[in-house]
């Protein structure tokens, strides 16, 4: 029966907990649509037939309601209205406050692409990987203009605003792959913003996030580890963090993401940095030496040139330590906790 | 106005002048007050949509708009309070005068009060010029380094927005007024028949005065 | 002269037949083209603004048909994204701003308003003039803007897109900002003429439906025009300067903007429809011969509409980020306007009960408005429904849900009150016959050109969209076929009407035998209305008791 | 015979008003009493309802300016009806966006990341400018920058 409706109605394909939910509104309130105008249709043809004029001239009686009639006229509808939003707000409470065992994961508009991220990463960009039964929760934020994250099968969606999150949860019924549009106007590209949601089932989503981020701890080590005479990044990783502590670089700089008199280690490499002098800069190796041996030659914006030089007080392996250290705490984009909030990039 | 820049068209005619489509003179008083009436409340609602704003950035930037607020000059804002408030009541004596029949006191007032608008002006020019040295702008164009907390830009892109916005209703104000000044000392048909355009213009002034009494505090006095 | 003007209610002074040569009606008074620019006659700016209304729903029709052949395909088909995106943000806003703004308070109001209360004139007439001619320059300088690239936006201007977006925002959005000074203008003059002009006998409770309407209009323009008027400058200024207003980077809302922006542009949606329940109510009683069924409670229900639709805002925000729990606010407010308008429906089939039905043009569009507002009324209800809006904002539901009852109730009124009063303004009658097929033609045109669109709602395709998934060609094409039919429809009005212009046969004072107000005077009328002192009106309008058994109860 | 009942109404309304002067002074002078006194509480810098009491004192002082300066008191129905009205809209027109303001869900948002924390909205060069409260200072004088905006 529903499924028949969902045909009549052109309805996308049922995939969420919610969707089950707002159809069944949906057909109770086309239900109920359809059966009181065709009744009001049918009373104003009959009308139109029975009363048709017969003389040029016609003269009527003087009708005038009764206060019984006026009041079946407001009570009746106000009772159905009233009815509708009562399920409707329900079900809107429902889809707007995530259960508390929800899955995180951060969603990103940017002109004209989706990014998503899991808090322990990976990243994905226009793809998002989910477990099916398994609510997930998405925090979304944008970086440039209005978007909005639409999944038609599971009937939710939810704007992209630039400077804070909203936040929005379903539950997959069905492994499938399903298409995500934005649904609000947003440039040029507005109609390619698309992406799509894979519901994987549980196991297989559990092996494919494993592989994810074996994949990615991979590549990292490819990438830094030329031979294996080097003691391995992870050692030097230590070896930075106790030497953080032990120079003092943690008195003004944090590790958590919170605001300090520094900016924060957290995500800082790889990251774009608005330099004080209206320029940008790509947090790399060579950035991160210089701003030990000569802190005030890039300084980012927002900050005080309040940072002594430590030319000379660090030696070359230790300084690739600390570097090290801060490359560790690379983070993905979109974070939890993280203190720069969403960023809020360049509109070309 | 206009409706009664009609009562006035005729120069040689009896005062009040009856436009041709009105019942009587009661009928033509009546629509020239209540459209006024109507024109102040789209008045009111365009500057309450500047007071919106400012609502809800207080709310989100309360620290930042009590420090920003400190850095205006209580003293002048002070001063063109009572000067807006006193050409207000030379604004109302002018109506006073001119049910009277008292052409003359009617141009006095109204010179008074004009005189009075050109001070606010110019109090507001200085204003204007200070932050324009320190640098504390709207939005994109605020440099000054004395408060720096985030949603201060904010705070002086109301500022001037709202006292723009007020400062051109000052502007359009002086020039009704200075209409009915002008009939007053050419004409002097003012009379307890005719008094419908000072009557309006004044209104219109108090108006200015309004939001000036209520943007004061929002901004001076966080 | 048809029988009927004996019609006229008695001890109704309508002016005397034998005036009539020195009284020449207000079209032949006057002929060179300053008497028809420098006018204050009410009547004639109202053809004016006619011309110009007309004018500008062509320019919106042609943008409404381009982007319909650019939906054709699934990929780009006769246009790109840019001119895409710049072509359904000048349909919105023209249609919008210089059509179905002015097009029957403007037009209709100015025409019938002095005429229903037994007036001269509208209160100001020179301001009357005014407001055409500030009308005329906002959208001269908005269609400037167009030529000169026009704007990317979208009618809604969104923050921060807008502010940042390189095309031309701020001479359409300054020219916007002028136009509304106009219907402002509009505004004030039919509340103070509805206050202070009516003729003797006619109290509150005794003005037509059409007065009420327009009263209710009015009050929204007046109290919501200056928020837009001040929005719009706002966004200019941040688009020319970046003030930071509503930017995010520098502390700013964007969903401050949309609350300022909907306080405008939800009532805005009365603005347009609540003018043409008003016509309505007018049509049906002309036709029905009938008393309209709990006036009373058609009038206050036009005054509730325009006091709550101003507080229902919100509802074109439930996914926007504001709370849950003002969506809710909104929500239940919104339930408050179906419920007014539901009162409304109700009560004009209510007026068909005992009368006597005319099926003429006026009334196939009534028909047509019927079932345009039930529909789109109650899927307005259905988006209100704070749960079913998460689906459906921003699809063409929703496209499809305001092209019902905004554009298709309005429409069906316009095209009403055209045909009604046809004979009134111009004193000819057009081909009955070319009346009845167009409207058919333009009642399923319209059907074919939106329903389709509801359904593309359902399935999940976002509006403002260039390029679409193929799954969505089929509704798509379908939608556009209907569009062409309703285009067809349009140009036979246009043709059977510029014929009845010139060559249309006399009609008469009172052709519908009708007896709304405006009908007591002559067909078309004089400069001034009607001649001698002011008429005096002790019957109620649309009073069509036969007068030897006539014993009215009392109303409700 | 002639006039809405409306007009004759306001008519007499009208005839009853006319006073001497001295009504007028006597406001401005409760006026300028009453900006003393919002002056001098504001300068206490009272901290949650400081803008409360100012907003008090603004409200009876536009009452004063309304009802004596601009004649409400003598003018009856419609006209005040009309203002009564225009306030009552901007009032809900103020409350609603506070409402939703106070009511809307903060708690993804990262501790210590206020709207401040954003990166600049980039249209030009001057990407920086405003942010954090408007640290940064260009080279060259303030004046020439405001007066013309470098694009």
């Amino acid at each position: 029966m529903s499924e028949l409706l969902n045909d009549i109605l052109f309805l996308p394909e049922a995939a969420s907990t919610f969707a089950e939910r707002i159809d069944t509104l949906h057909h109770f309130v086309v239900g109920t649509t359809m059966v009181m105008s065709t009744a009001v249709g049918l009373a104003a043809l009959f009308f139109f037939f029975r009363y048709r004029r017969r003389l040029p001239a016609q003269a009527t009686e003087y009708v005038v309601p009764t206060l019984k009639t006026e009041f079946l006229f407001v009570s009746v509808p106000l009772v159905f209205f009233l009815a509708w939003f009562g399920i409707g707000f329900r079900d809107f409470t429902w889809v707007t406050t995530p259960p508390k065992d929800a899955m995180d994961v951060y969603v990103m508009g940017k002109q004209w692409m989706w990014k998503f991220s899991y808090p322990e990463g990976p990243n994905g960009v226009n793809v998002l990987h989910v477990p099916a039964n398994r609510p997930v929760r998405l925090l979304i934020t944008s970086r440039d203009v209005l978007h909005s994250f639409y999944v038609p099968a599971f009937r939710i969606k939810m704007d992209a605003l630039p400077g804070r999150y909203t936040q929005i949860w379903f539950e997959a019924t069905k492994p499938g792959t399903y298409q995500v549009l934005c649904t609000e106007y947003c440039g040029l590209s507005h109609s390619k913003m698309l992406a799509e949601v894979v519901v994987l089932p549980q196991e297989e989503y559990e092996n494919w996030i494993q592989e994810q981020r074996r994949g990615r701890l991979q590549d990292r080590q490819d990438a830094l580890a030329d031979n294996s005479l080097v003691p391995p990044v992870a050692r030097m990783v230590e070896q930075g963090q106790v030497l953080a502590g032990t120079q003092g670089c943690l008195k003004c700089h944090s590790v958590d993401g919170s605001q300090h008199i520094g900016p924060t280690f957290l995500g800082m490499y790889d990251r774009v940095e608005q330099l004080e002098d209206g320029q940008s800069i790509r947090v790399d190796e060579a950035y991160i030496t210089q701003s030990m041996m000569d802190p005030g030659a890039h300084l980012v914006a927002g900050y005080q040139n309040v940072m002594p030089t430590y030319q000379g007080k660090l030696q070359g392996p230790e300084t690739a330590a600390i570097v090290e250290y801060i490359k560790s705490l690379r983070t993905p984009n979109v974070r939890e906790g993280a203190s720069e909030g969403p960023a809020y990039d360049a509109i070309q | 106005m206009q409706s009664s820049s009609h009562a006035a068209g005729g120069a040689a005619l009896p005062v009040p002048r009856l436009a041709g489509h009105f019942a009587s003179l009661e009928v033509q008083n009546h629509a020239a007050r209540l459209g006024m009436w109507l024109f102040l409340a789209t008045e009111i609602l365009l500057f309450a949509g500047l007071f919106i704003c400012y609502g809800v950035y207080r709310f989100l930037f309360p620290e930042a708009w009590a420090a920003a607020s400190r850095s205006l000059d209580l003293t002048l804002g002070t001063i063109n309070t009572v000067v807006l408030i006193t050409s207000s009541l030379t604004a109302a004596l002018a109506v006073h005068y001119a049910k009277e029949g008292k052409n003359k006191m009617v141009a006095v007032q109204i010179a008074l009060t004009l005189v009075m608008a050109v001070g606010f002006l110019v109090i507001k020019y200085f204003e204007y010029h200070h932050k324009f040295e320190i640098g504390t702008l709207p939005g994109r164009f605020y440099s000054y380094e004395g408060i720096q907390l985030p949603g201060v830009p904010l705070y002086f892109t109301v500022y001037f927005c709202s006292t723009a916005l007020h400062g051109l209703h000052v502007v359009i104000g002086m020039v009704v007024l200075a209409f009915s000044m002008v009939r007053a000392l050419k004409k002097a048909d003012f009379g307890p028949n005719n008094y419908t355009m000072v009557e309006l213009g004044s209104m219109y002034w108090h108006l200015v005065d309004l939001v000036w009494i209520f943007l004061f505090p929002m901004l001076y006095l966080v | 002269m048809t029988p009927s003007s004996s019609i006229a209610a008695p001890g109704a002074t309508p002016a005397p037949e034998e005036h009539h040569d020195h009284h020449p009606n207000y079209l032949v008074d006057g002929t060179t083209i300053k008497s028809w620019l420098l006018t204050v006659d009410h009547k004639r700016i109202g053809l004016m603004f006619l011309f110009w209304v007309l004018l500008f729903f062509l320019v919106g029709g042609i943008f409404a048909l381009l982007i319909r052949v650019e939906l054709l395909t699934p990929g780009p088909t006769i246009m790109d994204a840019m001119t895409y995106n710049r072509t359904f943000t000048l349909h919105g806003l023209v249609m919008i701003f210089l059509f179905m703004i002015p097009a029957i308070p403007a037009v209709f109001g100015n025409f019938m308003l002095p005429l229903m209360l037994g007036a001269k004139d509208v209160a100001f007439p020179r301001l009357n003039l005014l407001s055409l001619y500030i009308y005329l320059a906002g959208a001269m300088l908005a269609l400037w803007g167009m030529l000169n690239g026009g704007l990317d936006t979208g009618w809604t201007f969104y923050t921060p897109y807008s502010a940042h977006t390189t095309t031309t925002v701020a001479p359409v959005l300054f020219g916007a900002f002028i136009i509304g000074f106009s219907s402002i203008v509009t505004g004030i003059n039919f509340i103070v003429t509805c206050h202070t002009m009516r003729a003797p006998g006619i109290t509150w409770f005794k003005m037509p439906l059409f007065v009420w309407a327009i009263y209710a209009t009015s009050c929204i323009q007046v109290l919501a025009t200056p928020v837009i008027g001040l929005l719009l400058c706002l966004v200019t200024v941040e688009n020319l300067f970046g003030f930071g207003m509503f930017d995010p980077a520098r502390g700013g809302d964007p969903v401050l903007f949309q609350h300022l922006f909907w306080f405008y542009s939800h009532p805005a949606v009365y603005i347009m429809v609540l003018p043409a329940f008003g016509v309505m109510s007018e049509v049906v009683a002309t036709y029905s011969r009938k008393n309209i069924f709990g006036y009373r409670a058609v009038a206050y229900s036009s005054l509730g509409i325009a006091f709550v639709g101003f507080f229902a805002w919100g509802h074109h925000m439930f996914v926007s980020g504001q709370s849950t729990f003002t969506g809710g606010l909104f929500g239940v407010l919104t339930m408050l306007v179906g419920v007014f308008t539901a009162i409304k429906v109700f009560n004009w089939v209510g007026t068909v009960y005992k009368g006597a039905v005319d099926f003429r043009t006026p009334f196939a569009y009534f028909c047509g408005f019927l079932f345009f507002t039930v529909f789109g009324g109650m899927t307005g209800i259905a988006l209100g429904t704070v749960s079913l809006d998460v689906p459906w904002h921003d699809t063409y539901f929703v496209v499809a849900h305001f092209h019902f009852i905004m554009v298709g109730a309005t429409i069906m009124a316009f095209l009403a009150a055209l045909h009604y009063w046809f004979p009134k303004m111009f004193g000819r009658t057009y081909h009955e016959g070319w009346g009845l097929v167009s409207a058919a033609l333009i009642i399923l045109g319209f059907n074919a050109t939106f329903i389709p669109q509801f359904l593309l709602g359902n399935n999940g395709m976002p509006r403002r969209y260039y390029e679409y998934p193929e799954r969505f060609q089929a509704l798509n094409v379908a939608s556009t076929a209907g569009a062409s039919l309703l285009a067809f429809g349009f140009i036979i009005i246009a043709m059977y009407l510029t014929y009845a212009l010139v060559y249309g046969k006399a009609s008469g004072k009172n052709p519908w035998r009708s007896k709304g107000y405006e009908w007591m005077s002559e067909s078309p009328p004089p400069t001034h209305n009607f001649v001698g002192p002011q008429p005096v009106f002790p019957e109620e309008p649309h009073f069509y008791v036969d007068p030897k058994k006539a014993e009215v109860p009392d109303a409700v | 015979m002639g006039i809405a009942n409306e007009s004759r109404e306001e008519e007499q309304n009208m005839r009853e008003e006319h006073h001497g002067a001295g009504r007028y002074w006597l406001i401005w002078g409760l006026l300028l009493v009453l900006t003393v006194v919002t002056v001098l509480t504001g300068r206490i810098h009272i901290p949650t309802w400081g803008l409360v009491l100012a907003l008090v004192i603004a409200s009876t002082k536009g009452t004063l300016v309304l009802l004596y300066f601009m004649h409400l008191i003598d003018h009856r129905g419609a006209n005040r009806l009309v203002f009564a009205v225009s306030i009552l809209f901007v009032l809900l027109m103020l409350a609603i966006p506070l409402v939703d303001l106070g009511t809307r869900y903060r708690g993804a948002t990262p501790p210590g990341s206020t709207y401040s924390d954003l990166q600049a909205l980039d249209i030009g060069a001057d990407a920086q400018e405003g942010r954090y409260g408007g640290a940064i200072r260009k080279e060259g004088k303030m004046g020439e920058e405001s007066g013309a905006p470098k694009q």
